[in-house]
């Protein structure tokens, strides 16, 4: 059984978000949310270990969010845009959901 | 029906009242018969620290509530090894009996729920 | 020739809210995804709010006009989709989500919470683990 | 023989609170820091209540009796020490702490502030600070 | 009375409304007549990347109020050089205009205020 | 003039605890409150950006925070231990206060 993993606090304040990577499983997937499409930004030294899932295809973030926050028109190289009813999908498809706190 | 619940307790046990509300839910699955499992992770593990007095702050005890775990038959208690490391905490002895959980273990963990609670 | 059947997976979701309608984003995206949910045809059974998560239930909140209002947002989604509106009481006691009745019990001057929400126990959050076949968690 | 004379430096202190009493610790930091400051001679002059930290001025809040209760211990400090406790309005209504003025004005059901809070403007941070030789802020 | 004051700014535009709070204050205290200074630092920078559109969050929009500083002649208005470092942001441009300082000039802004408001 | 910082969050979730400390003027001085005081932790990685600090006099932190979260003994050694009544004397003696977000 798969879980998503959802991102909804900027990264920059997230010591350990490597912590959470690690233990996503081979079938998980992450979708950032709110404060948490700040990750998607790809110059930022913080979110190097998100580059992980770059290009995995496992990498989501929500549209909305993203563009209510003027993140660059670069930021969907790495991550998958999605609308709400997406995130809805998302949900169906996996058995968990587990918000990184 | 009995379901498969993981609590992930995430928050220091008095900046807010999180790590207190977690706990709450977490017995109050475990007197409705449900199967919990319960993970301490993130500055959730600074909870265990022992010779906490929370009288200082005018706050019940994290301590007394991590004792009633064992009244409740609640036995699956874990804690991230790397959230410890990261922590300097690998050498305290937690205040309640914990197995602690690296990478792997965690990913099985999580594999295994119906439903994850996460505070 | 064939009988063609389209078959969408409808699910049961449930949802818990852990921050109050103005601290963090959380609460308006749970809004948001329940909405969602709603139009794809899934049953949302009952939205729990525990922690912070019961200031959503403060029917004094008066945000500014050209503002979403999530109370009164809350409450359509109960009342057009019978959605359960959930208020966690020992939550909502310390942080003065109060209604009537609770207001007179602890004899205090005036009131705070009233109907659609309704003050109930974490029982209710276990019943709805057991009956959702998603339970979903927004805030922290 | 000379005269000897032991000067303290007292000053004029104002504090700026921006957590609710729950979220953090950062109400209870600031009272017991008032509490200090008053028992070394000091004028605590203002406490301005902003953004979450209007959610102390809640008489609704009702925590376990085996818990500090700031709600009781700021008010103490006003009538023991005329320390004045002001509210940001514009804060205050976001968050659905209203008095019964404006619970009257937004046609609400109930109120959940009263003296000795008083709801004004930004205008009285800004006395405090040109007032105060000292203007702490607790919380985020 | 005139005093320096300097407010910080700290956090996202959008994750909460400390941001519109802290320009709100920052524009009572020049509406008083203050000498005050405006530094965006931490997260605080994501409140000028410019193409914002908080219609989408059904939220007033930040952009709006930034702009409002110029009408009340706020024109101290700074941002941290490291924190747009750290966040691959010192390429953007800005929303409104600010002054861009390393950390030796930041310690030269906090030395010169009266009283220091962090949101 | 010289400032006050307090830090009144746990240092785990500052990223940028750093940028903090590079501000700090010469006469500046640190307190650890609240869940700050985990900053006062000798073995953490995340706390090494406050070891600069250490054994300069400058690095302070309140007892009652640090006792009542069962901070081991060992912390002390990295930081002056002060009351209520200490920290309103440290804002005495510096012109401003800068809590650390």
């Amino acid at each position: 059984m798969s879980t998503l993993h959802t991102l909804s606090i900027n990264p920059s304040s997230l010591h350990s978000i490597q912590s959470f990577i690690d233990i996503m499983g081979e079938t998980d997937e992450l979708l950032l949310l709110a404060n948490g499409v700040y990750g998607a930004l790809v110059d930022a030294k913080i979110n190097i270990p998100l580059e992980q899932l770059r290009d995995s295809g496992k990498l989501y973030a929500l549209k909305d969010d993203l563009l209510a926050r003027g993140i660059p028109a670069s930021a969907p190289k790495r991550a998958t845009l999605i609308s709400y009813e997406g995130f809805v999908d998302l949900v169906v498809k996996h058995q968990n959901t587990y918000n990184w706190v | 029906m009995q379901k498969k619940l993981l609590f992930i307790s995430h928050k220091t046990p008095y900046g807010s009242f999180a790590a207190k509300e977690t706990l709450d839910a977490a017995l109050a699955s475990a007197a409705f018969g449900q199967d919990i499992s319960l993970l301490f992770k993130g500055d959730g593990v600074y909870q265990l620290l022992p010779q906490q007095n929370s009288s200082l702050l005018k706050r019940k005890s994290i301590g007394a509530i991590l004792g009633a775990l064992e009244l409740y038959e609640v036995n699956k208690v874990f804690i991230c090894e790397q959230s410890l490391l990261s922590r300097g905490l690998e050498n305290i002895k937690p205040l309640i009996k914990v197995h602690v959980l690296n990478n792997l273990s965690l990913q099985v963990l999580f594999s295994e729920q119906d439903h994850i609670l996460s505070f | 020739m064939g009988l063609f059947l389209f078959i969408t997976q409808v699910m049961i979701f449930s949802v818990s809210i852990l921050s109050a309608p103005y601290t963090d984003q959380a609460a308006f995206s749970a809004y948001k995804f329940v909405e969602a949910a709603l139009s794809k045809k899934h049953e949302v059974r009952r939205i729990f709010f525990y922690g912070e998560g019961v200031l959503n239930a403060n029917h004094l909140n008066t945000p500014p006009q050209d503002e979403i209002n999530l109370y009164e947002a809350w409450k359509e989604l109960a009342s057009s989709h019978q959605v359960e509106l959930i208020v966690c009481i020992a939550s909502a006691l310390r942080r003065g989500v109060l209604d009537e009745d609770e207001a007179k019990r602890y004899e205090k001057d005036g009131h705070s919470m009233q109907a659609p929400f309704i003050l109930s126990g974490l029982g209710q959050l276990m019943d709805a683990a057991i009956e959702s076949d998603r339970l979903i968690t927004f805030g922290s």
